[in-house]
Order: C-alpha cells, then sequence, then structure tokens
C-alpha cells in the first residue's frame, strides 16, 4: 500500500514537473528568453486555486465564511470538503473554474514579461524577471486577506467523494493526461515552422527580422503559451499540495525547471522529459537516504548541493545537455525521401 | 639572412581561407609596403604574421627561428610588434598607463631610458601623458600606440593602416614618419596601407595582393610605373 | 568637373531621396541619392569607411536614417521595420553570414519564406509545407548546395554560407536583392559564379540587385550602373566605362 | 529616529562593500554572480567561528572574513568560471553563478549544523553583541563606526590598487581589452582571479557587521543580493563608483521608505519591494542608471 502511494505520488509531482520543463524548454531552450520569472507564473496558478478554491466552494454551497481569512481558510477547506464528498460535481466545477481563471491571467502576465525582451540584453532580462518574482511572492506572502499571507490558505479537496487510492489514481490521470497534452503541444511547436522561428530568433535575432519575422509578435506568444501551461501545473500543484503557501513560491523553484531544461538539454523537445526525471530521481535518492542513513545534520541539504554539483558538471562538461539539439528538427526527413527530390539527387 | 621571412603562408579565420599562398621576406632597416584593394587579405596576412589569425599551411621565420605555433606575446618579447588598425590603445588609461602596460615587465629606470628614446623620436607624446586616451583625436592615438610599440624596443614593427581615419595631410605626414622609424631608429617595417601611392614612395619593397594571393613582389618603383597598378585597383 | 551621366530619377521601382546619417559627431552619409531601375544590376563602389554599409543597412532597415526618403514600389518605406520591407520584397544578405548556426541548411531556406508570424494554433494540426520543401530544393540545387540539406547550417565553409544566404533570401521571390560584398572571401571561380548567377537573376526572373563590393575585378563587368562613394557622398556615378575614367575616382581609391 | 538614521547608514555601508565588489564581476567576466550574497554569509559565520574560539569581539575577526571570502571567491573562479570565461554565454554563466549559490547556500547549512555541535552556540538567528562608542559626550553604536571606517578604508584601498598602481592598471587594461592586454603579456586569468579575489573579500568584509543588525542564517545571502543587484543597476553597470552612489541610494531609500510607510501603517515587511522595483524601473527607463540617465544615454535601449 505504501508503495502504491509513493507511487502515485511520484507520478503526480513528475507530471508537474514535465509540464514546467516543457514550458521552459519552449521559452528558454527554443526561443533564448530566460524566463527567471518562471516559479511567478506557476504561482499565478497555485495562487488562483489558493484564493478562490475555498471561497468559489462556499459561495456555491451558500457557505457563509467568517472570521479572518488567513486564520480559518484550513478550517473552511476542511468543512467544504466534506461537501464535496457527496457532490462530485462541485468539485469539478471548482477545479475548471479555478483553470479557467489561472490560464487566461497568466497568459496576460506572460505577454506582459515578453517586452522587457525587447531593450534588454539577456542577462539583465533575467535579473528583471527574477526581480519580479520576487516581488509577486513578497506582496502575496505579507498581503494577508488574499492568501492568508505566511499562514498560507487552504484548499478544497476537489476530488474528495473518491476514496483512496482511487483519489490519488484520479488525481495521477488527470495530472499525466494534461502533462502529456502539454508536453505534445510543446513537442509540435518545436517540430513546427513556429519551432524554427523560435530557433532562428535565438540563434540571431537581427537576421530573423531582415528575413522577415516579427520578433516582437512571435515572442509574445511563446511567453503567452509558456505561461499558460506553467499556471496549470501551478493549479495542479496547489491542489495536489492541498494548500498554498507565498513561501514556496521562490527563485529556487525557477532554478529547479532551469536545471532540468539544460541537464535535459536545450532546445531538444525531449529535453524536458529526461531533465524532469533526471531532478526527481536524485530527489527520491537523497530522501531515501535521509530515512535510512544517519547523518549529523539533514541531508535536504545535501541533496541541493549535489544537485549544484551535478549543473555545473553538466554546463562544463557537456553543455549540450544528455540530449543535445539535432537538426533538422522541422522537416520530417520521411517525408523528403518520399519526395522525388532526393532519389533525384543521388542518381546524379 | 632576412629579418622576417613568410613562405607561401595560407591563412584565414575558422574554415575561410583569406590569404592563399603569400611568400616574402625583410631583412634590417627595410620598409616593405603591402597594398592592394580592400578585402584582398593584407590585414589577414599582417594577424598570420603575429600570430592573431589561423594558419593553415606555410611558416612564418623570425630571426631565423620559425615561429609559426608560437603565441603572439613571445613574438613581441623576441623583438617582432604589431600595431592593429582599431582597438590599439586603452582608452580608459592615461597616455602613460598606456606606455607603463606596454613594458611592465622592465624596470623603472629601464623605461626612463627607452621613454627618453621614444620622447626625441616623438616628441609629442610628451604632451599626452596624463590624458586620458578617450580625450585624444585619432592622430593622438596614433602616436601612443606608436610609442607602445616602440616601448618594447622591437627590431620589426608592423603597421596595420596607420592612416586609416586621418585627414589626407596628417596621413601624409603619418608615413613620413615611418620613413624616420626606419632612417633614425634603424627599424624595419611592414606597412600595410591605402594610400598606395604615398606608401610606395617611402618604400623600400612591395607586394601588391589581389584576392588573397601575391600579384607582384619587388621594387616599388617597377610598380609604380606599372600601368597595371592603377588598373588592377579599379579591376579591369 | 565632368558632368556625370545621370540615371533618370522617373522610375518608380527603387528611390533613396537624400539620404543622411550621422554617427555621433562624424557624418557617415550626406544627402545621397540614388535609384535602382527594375531588373537591373546595380554596384555601389568606394573606398574603406566611405558609408557603403551604413548606405545598405539604411534600405534594408537595420538602421534609420536621420533624414531623407526611401520610396519601394511607390510605397514610402522610410519608417518601416526590416521585417516588413521584407515582406514587400526588398531581400537582403549580411557581409558576414549571418545563417542560423542551429537550423540545418534546408530549415534556413525555409525560414525565409511562409508566414512572418507563424501561427502556433495552426502547428497543432501539422502544416503542409511539401511546396515550400519543393522550392527550396529548386533553389538549394541552383546554388549546388542540395546535397546539404540536412546538415547544420554551423558545419558549411564560408563560401557556403555565402551561398546559403543569397539562397535564403530568393526564397521569398524577392524583387530587390540587397548584397552586402557577396564575393569577400569567396574563391574567384566562385565568384565569378554568383555574379553569373545575379545576371541570369536579373534576364529570367526581373529580380534587381544592389551590390556593395570590393572586389572591382570581378563585379564590374557584370554590372550596368555604378556609384561611387566617398566620405558619405556619391562622387561619380554612370556605367561602368564612365566611372573607371572619372579621375575624382582614381583620386578617391589612390589617395594623393 | 536616530535608530533609523544609523540603520540607513550601516546598511549603506554594507551594500556599498557588496556592490562594488558585484560590479567588479560584472565588468571584469561578464557574470551577474548570483552567489555574491553567499560570500556575504561565509564572512558571517568565520566571525562567529572565529569569535566564539577565541573569545574576541567579532570586529576583531575581520582580517579572517576578508581571506576566507577572498580565497573562496578566488576558488571557485580558478575552478569553475576560468574554464568557461571564453565559451560559455551570458545566461549560462548566470546559471552557473545559481548553481554556486545553492552550493554554497547549502555547505553553509551544513556548517551551521555541524558548528552548532561543535561550538555550542546558536548558529542560526543570532546577534552580535555591540558596544557603544563615547565621541565626546554623544554615545554612538560600534557598529556604525567599524562599518564606516572599514568600507571607507576597503574601498579607497580598491581605489589606490586600481588607479595607482601598474597592477590596478593592468586590471583596467584588461577590463577594457582583454586580448590586446594579453599580447602586451598580462597575465589576464591572474587579473581576474586578483578581482573574485577582492569581490569575495569585500562581501565577506560586509557580512561581519551584519549580524549586529540584523538575525542572520545562511539563508540571508539572498535577501541581500537583490538589495546589491539593484545598487549596481542604479549606479550603472561598469561604472564604481556609481555603485557607491547607487548603495547609499538603495540604503536609505529602503529604510527610510519603509520607515515612512510603517508610519503609515504599512507592514514593513513590504521593505524588498522598493529594491526590486528600482531594478525593474531603472533597468526599463534607463539601463545605464543614474549616470546614464543624467548623460542623456538613459533613453536609448541598451541592446545593440
Amino acid at each position: 500500500m505504501e508503495v502504491l502511494t509513493f507511487v502515485l505520488s511520484l507520478g503526480t509531482l513528475y507530471s508537474i514537473y514535465v509540464i514546467l520543463a516543457a514550458s521552459m524548454e519552449l521559452e528558454y531552450g527554443e526561443l533564448g528568453l530566460p524566463n527567471f520569472a518562471k516559479v511567478a507564473f506557476f504561482a499565478v496558478g497555485a495562487f488562483t486555486v489558493g484564493a478562490l478554491s475555498v471561497r468559489l466552494c462556499a459561495t456555491l454551497t451558500g457557505v457563509a465564511l467568517e472570521g479572518e481569512f488567513k486564520l480559518r481558510s484550513y478550517y473552511y477547506a476542511t468543512l467544504l470538503s466534506a461537501r464535496i464528498s457527496s457532490n462530485p460535481l462541485l468539485g469539478l466545477t471548482v477545479f475548471l473554474v479555478t483553470l479557467i481563471v489561472a490560464v487566461p491571467l497568466s497568459m496576460l502576465l506572460g505577454i506582459l514579461a515578453s517586452y522587457p525582451a525587447l531593450r534588454l540584453r539577456e542577462d539583465y532580462l533575467a535579473t528583471t524577471l527574477i526581480a519580479f518574482s520576487e516581488i509577486l511572492r513578497v506582496i502575496t506572502r505579507n498581503y494577508e486577506p488574499l492568501l492568508g499571507g505566511t499562514f498560507g490558505a487552504g484548499v478544497v479537496d476537489f476530488l474528495a467523494w473518491l476514496r483512496s487510492p482511487w483519489r490519488e489514481l484520479t488525481m495521477l490521470v488527470l495530472c499525466s493526461s494534461l502533462a502529456a497534452g502539454i508536453w505534445f503541444i510543446q513537442y509540435k511547436l518545436s517540430t513546427s515552422p513556429f519551432g524554427r522561428a523560435l530557433r532562428a530568433i535565438r540563434d540571431d535575432e537581427l537576421a530573423s527580422v531582415a528575413y522577415g519575422k516579427d520578433v516582437a509578435k512571435i515572442r509574445a506568444w511563446t511567453m503567452a503559451i509558456g505561461s499558460g501551461m506553467a499556471s496549470v501545473a501551478g493549479v495542479l500543484y496547489a491542489f495536489y499540495i492541498g494548500s498554498v503557501n507565498p513561501d514556496d513560491f521562490t527563485v529556487a523553484r525557477t532554478f529547479l525547471v532551469v536545471l532540468m531544461v539544460t541537464v535535459g538539454g536545450r532546445g531538444n523537445p525531449y529535453g524536458s522529459l529526461v531533465g524532469a526525471a533526471t531532478y526527481l530521481l536524485l530527489d527520491r535518492v537523497m530522501l531515501f537516504i535521509k530515512h535510512n542513513i544517519p547523518l549529523p545534520f539533514d541531508v535536504n541539504y545535501f541533496s541541493y548541493i549535489i544537485l549544484g554539483i551535478l549543473i555545473l558538471v553538466i554546463i562544463v562538461r557537456k553543455p549540450e545537455g544528455l540530449i543535445p539539439e539535432r537538426p533538422p528538427l522541422t522537416v520530417k526527413l520521411n517525408k523528403i525521401s518520399e519526395s522525388n527530390i532526393i532519389q533525384h539527387n543521388t542518381e546524379k | 639572412m632576412s629579418l622576417l621571412e613568410v613562405r607561401d603562408l595560407h591563412a584565414g579565420y575558422g574554415r575561410i581561407e583569406i590569404v592563399s599562398g603569400v611568400s616574402a621576406s625583410v631583412s634590417d632597416r627595410e620598409i616593405l609596403a603591402i597594398v592592394g584593394p580592400n578585402g584582398s587579405g593584407k590585414s589577414t596576412l599582417l594577424k598570420a604574421i603575429f600570430g592573431l589569425c589561423k594558419v593553415f599551411t606555410g611558416n612564418v621565420f623570425f630571426k631565423g627561428v620559425d615561429v609559426t605555433r608560437i603565441p603572439p606575446y613571445r613574438r613581441s618579447l623576441n623583438g617582432l610588434v604589431y600595431l592593429p588598425q582599431t582597438r590599439n590603445v586603452f582608452e580608459s588609461l592615461t597616455g602613460r598607463e598606456n606606455l607603463e602596460l606596454a613594458v611592465r615587465d622592465v624596470h623603472e629606470s629601464d623605461f626612463r631610458k627607452r621613454f627618453e628614446g621614444i620622447i626625441t623620436f616623438l616628441p609629442e607624446v610628451k604632451g599626452l601623458l596624463n590624458r586620458k586616451v578617450k580625450t585624444m583625436s585619432g592622430g593622438e592615438r596614433q602616436m601612443i600606440a606608436l610609442a607602445m610599440c616602440l616601448m618594447r624596443t622591437p627590431s620589426l614593427i608592423m603597421l596595420d593602416e596607420p592612416t586609416a581615419a586621418l585627414a589626407p595631410n596628417l596621413a601624409r605626414h603619418v608615413l613620413e614618419r615611418v620613413s624616420e622609424l626606419r632612417d633614425e631608429m634603424g627599424l624595419a617595417v611592414v606597412l600595410v596601407e591605402q594610400n598606395a601611392l604615398t606608401a610606395l614612395e617611402v618604400s623600400d619593397k612591395a607586394l601588391l595582393m589581389v584576392s588573397g594571393s601575391t600579384r607582384f613582389y619587388g621594387k616599388p618603383q617597377e610598380l609604380l610605373e606599372d600601368r597595371e597598378l592603377v588598373k588592377t585597383y579599379l579591376g579591369v | 568637373m565632368r558632368e556625370p551621366k545621370s540615371m533618370k530619377l522617373d522610375n518608380n521601382f527603387f528611390i533613396a531621396k537624400n539620404i543622411s546619417k550621422s554617427f555621433g559627431g562624424l557624418q557617415a552619409l550626406h544627402k545621397v541619392s540614388l535609384s535602382i531601375p527594375e531588373a537591373s544590376l546595380t554596384l555601389m563602389i568606394g573606398p574603406n569607411g566611405s558609408g557603403k554599409t551604413t548606405f545598405l543597412q539604411i534600405i534594408s532597415g537595420i538602421l534609420k536614417p536621420d533624414d531623407g526618403r526611401l520610396v519601394f514600389k511607390d510605397h514610402d518605406i522610410t519608417s518601416l521595420p526590416p521585417n516588413l520591407r521584407f515582406t514587400l520584397g526588398i531581400a537582403s544578405t549580411f557581409q558576414i553570414p549571418r545563417v542560423f548556426p542551429s537550423l540545418s541548411v534546408l530549415e534556413n531556406v525555409l525560414m525565409a519564406a511562409g508566414d512572418p508570424t507563424p501561427n502556433p494554433m495552426r502547428a497543432l494540426w501539422g502544416v503542409d509545407e511539401h511546396e515550400l520543401i519543393e522550392k527550396a530544393f529548386n533553389i538549394l540545387k541552383l546554388l549546388s548546395l542540395d546535397h546539404l540539406w540536412n546538415k547544420p547550417a554551423s558545419t558549411l565553409s564560408g563560401g557556403q554560407m555565402k551561398l546559403l544566404e543569397l539562397a535564403r533570401s530568393l526564397m521569398s521571390d524577392p524583387k530587390l536583392l540587397l548584397l552586402d560584398e557577396p564575393l569577400a572571401g569567396v574563391n574567384p571561380a566562385l565568384a565569378s559564379r554568383i555574379m553569373k548567377f545575379l545576371t541570369e537573376l536579373k534576364s529570367c526572373r526581373g529580380i534587381a540587385a544592389f551590390l556593395v563590393e570590393h572586389r572591382l575585378d570581378l563585379a564590374l563587368k557584370h554590372v550596368d550602373f555604378v556609384y561611387v562613394l566617398h566620405h558619405g557622398r556619391v562622387i561619380s556615378q554612370g556605367s561602368p566605362d564612365d566611372v573607371l575614367e572619372d579621375p575624382l575616382v582614381a583620386k578617391a581609391y589612390l589617395g594623393e | 529616529m536616530i535608530e533609523v538614521v544609523v540603520g540607513a547608514l550601516v546598511y549603506s555601508n554594507l551594500l556599498a562593500m557588496l556592490s562594488v565588489g558585484l560590479n567588479l564581476i560584472l565588468l571584469t567576466c561578464k557574470v551577474s554572480n548570483f552567489a555574491h550574497g553567499d560570500f556575504v554569509m561565509v564572512g558571517v559565520y568565520t566571525a562567529l567561528t572565529v569569535s566564539t574560539i577565541l573569545g574576541v569581539t567579532p570586529y576583531a575577526c575581520l582580517p579572517f572574513a576578508l581571506i576566507a571570502g577572498g580565497v573562496i571567491s578566488f576558488a571557485l573562479y580558478r575552478v569553475v568560471f576560468e574554464p568557461l570565461r571564453t565559451r560559455a554565454n551570458l545566461v549560462m554563466l548566470m546559471v552557473v553563478s545559481m548553481a554556486l549559490d545553492i552550493i554554497l547556500r547549502y555547505s553553509l547549512h551544513i556548517y551551521a549544523d555541524l558548528a552548532q555541535a561543535w561550538l555550542k552556540v546558536h548558529t542560526r538567528l543570532f546577534l552580535f553583541d555591540d558596544f557603544l562608542i563615547e565621541f565626546s559626550g554623544v554615545k554612538i553604536p560600534g557598529v556604525l563606526v567599524f562599518s564606516s571606517l572599514t568600507s571607507v578604508i576597503l574601498l579607497v584601498s580598491l581605489y589606490l590598487l586600481l588607479f595607482k598602481t601598474r597592477l590596478g592598471t593592468a586590471m583596467r587594461a584588461s577590463i577594457e581589452n582583454p586580448e590586446l592586454a594579453e599580447a602586451l603579456g598580462v597575465n589576464v586569468k591572474m587579473v581576474f582571479g586578483l578581482s573574485w579575489f577582492l569581490s569575495g573579500a569585500l562581501a565577506a568584509a560586509a557580512g561581519v557587521f551584519l549580524p549586529f543588525r540584523a538575525m542572520v542564517s545562511p539563508d540571508t545571502g539572498w535577501s541581500m543580493l537583490l538589495p546589491t543587484f539593484a545598487s549596481v543597476i542604479v549606479g550603472g553597470v561598469g561604472s564604481l563608483s556609481g555603485s557607491l552612489i547607487g548603495a547609499y541610494t538603495i540604503g536609505v531609500a529602503e529604510v527610510f521608505l519603509t520607515y515612512v510607510l510603517a508610519s503609515l501603517g504599512v507592514s514593513t515587511a513590504y521593505r524588498p519591494l522598493v529594491s526590486f522595483s528600482a531594478i525593474i524601473t531603472v533597468l526599463l527607463v534607463s539601463p545605464k542608471g543614474l549616470s546614464g540617465f543624467l548623460n542623456g544615454k538613459g533613453w536609448k535601449p541598451w541592446k545593440s
């Protein structure tokens, strides 16, 4: 039984990380835009759930919310989850509504965040975006009426109508199918003419403009798509954890995603799958050590150090990542050889 | 024995060959002028001799030693110096600091002695010592750059278009000074020049490059008498 | 001064009027005017630093002129960004080839075709690029690059990159090609092939080309009209023979 | 009110040492060094360890902190950044420095755990004991006097090193044009290594004074980092004297704005917003910082 829950939660976490890595891959790996505010868009999804799920559910069931939100949100989350256990439709409504609110909100923010790229060098752009994500965190952790500040906010269990382990299994199926869909979108985009334009802009922005591409528009599109993806991950994460705490959304999380993309291989659509797996594997191994081998300090620290060293080694020794980018990505080989173009050529 | 000898040099950047098979030699107290249309590989040839670009085949001998594979700064210790066309001075430093930097391995007293020697040749430099290079005009910058080279007590100096971006009268003045380098300082000079006619007047040898290879190599007078030169420049 | 045979400024294909540009205190271009007729080869020459590349970058839209107007087929394109000029039919190449190193040769060529902002929504359903690929292959064949189609562009030699730039700019069926030193760093055999190729484009497809070039020996015999730039001014213009005999030109090139 | 002024001055002194060091690395190696805050914590823990063992005031541990910060910083340059100098792009270098931030930060966490058991003192959320110094009847907190003295002495020596010695000339030359400097026989690698040493040492020196004003833990370095970036960006990247102005602008603005807002009933926890929004505003409006703005160059896009 314990093994089953372990596998189920591992799969759910992996799905969430794949979504994040896929969105980062699109923005940073393909377009070369270092979106170091990734955690902010992830947080938009989670914060929407944190701010809305209890309130929405209360409105729908006619429960009046009393007292300070920061002190009472967990209480109401439990209370309302009990309502959902007898009313599956209510749970699904909460899930869908939060998703429908979070994604466009995040996309809009993404378009806004694509504009500094017009005038800033990459490293200053990255610094700006980091500052942006920290602003979001500082505001939410201190503005208590929204998310309960440092107390965090309770989140209703929209799958409360299912019993364990069916609840966890459904969560996994939901997360993994969303992740598969999002990864597939990323795959399709990067192997289409759109992906070609992205890599061209990454390689040489000026030449892309000279060959007719509207760089600002393409960047805005990409940031919108990537941010939408990240917010889906945020919504799933909030429901998976069961609460939202602003301090969970620090720059370190952005860095983890950058790490996944760098390890997996930037510019390769499969990189996000491998990168997320590598990170999770390492994380779990460390967790295992923590529980089984006594050390005089918290082994979590050690796992972070290993992560840091890993990324250093990869950047210094194998900067292209575990699966390097290989052209041509956007032209199908079999299609080419089918046409007589190649045959004609080989006959010569 | 000649001071510098280049044998069948093929050089360029990355995979692109820009100099294809040039041979030449320079003896003591001799000026070699390298002329030719833009893009014919003159500057690349100088860089190849100094070791700043890729040499595919061929050799460079300096003072009889094959220096093709040794790093640039060691060539400059041996007495071969190179004055690039652009970015040849440190703009954020003063004139004195630039000179000090050129000979930072030298003792203070030696520095002073060398400096005295240069001042007699380039008296203008004296007034530039305490000014930041970024406040100087193009001609003044060239003076500092030349002084930096001379502080290293070279036996051969390679100049890449020292008159580029200078007003015509100033350019002529600079080229006259180049001949003084030979006559007064006793140096050998390799000169790449746009102002072909003036450059040929002051030189002892001429190399005409077109599209990376030698079109003419010999006495400047012969080149000047040849109507071919003018036509080569304009491509007929 | 001999009156140069001026080209009539009444064609409505491409006209640049009184283009001026300065960087800091340096006046790089001073009221340069010229016109390029349809289906012609026009050459601009001049010593180093005379402002040729600056002028070319102004036509392609990378730089903005301080003053003056550019008219292309009755459109005022003076303030148009480069990507919109490209869609109008002005394609330009760079002096040092700027291929997209991580794309394949074929992808590089395809980049120049199709939508200026490829719709990400359409990507999900798959895009049929069959015709474009065929067209790209035909262009690559013309320039004998087709056997390299799936190589990353970063592995090409310098000359091949030059050809790839040319192939890329042909992909959009341009009306006017702007070429910045297409022959620099190219061996003589290839250089004369490129010039012949441009002549063919002119006569068969009616494509006009405007070249900035140093290699006069190779370029001059193919072109219809020559402008000579010196210190940011047009000092001479006319047919190749006229310009060669102009004493001002010799002076500009040889110094005093 | 006096407390606020003292706080602002001490904080600005620390930011000055930090931002000059950060800018030095940006100038030489083009690294936006996100591990810079951790050198502060190296200084903090060196001071804590040495002062506990020797039983002296943390002020006396300044030399140890300088050396520890400098040596660690130099070592990181030699092992990591020097091999990457000519081949990594700007964002890669930034990612590398973030990895180093993680390595250093969690190494310090481990050290804090070990030191707690070994030294039997609190290694998290501790404060150093300060004392008052009397100047003609006025009592001044020691940290104000010592941090001001230290930052003035260190920054003046840095100025003298850069502008009055041959080594400094070589350093400035290498910053402007490393290829030419190398051709003239300057050992550019060592010169850049020196800049890392100086940067780390300055940051660690700032670390000695930090626990006199604020409770620290190994994560505190991060909270010092973005205000440091803000100081550099406000003063203009590439101008060391600009960083100095930026540090005092950000330091004073942060403390006083928070004070004003607090008196209006707004939580002091919003304090970091001052420097975060300064980063965004300055980069978007005038990417070359205040100096660029004053020269009228600020409005042009930074990107070339």
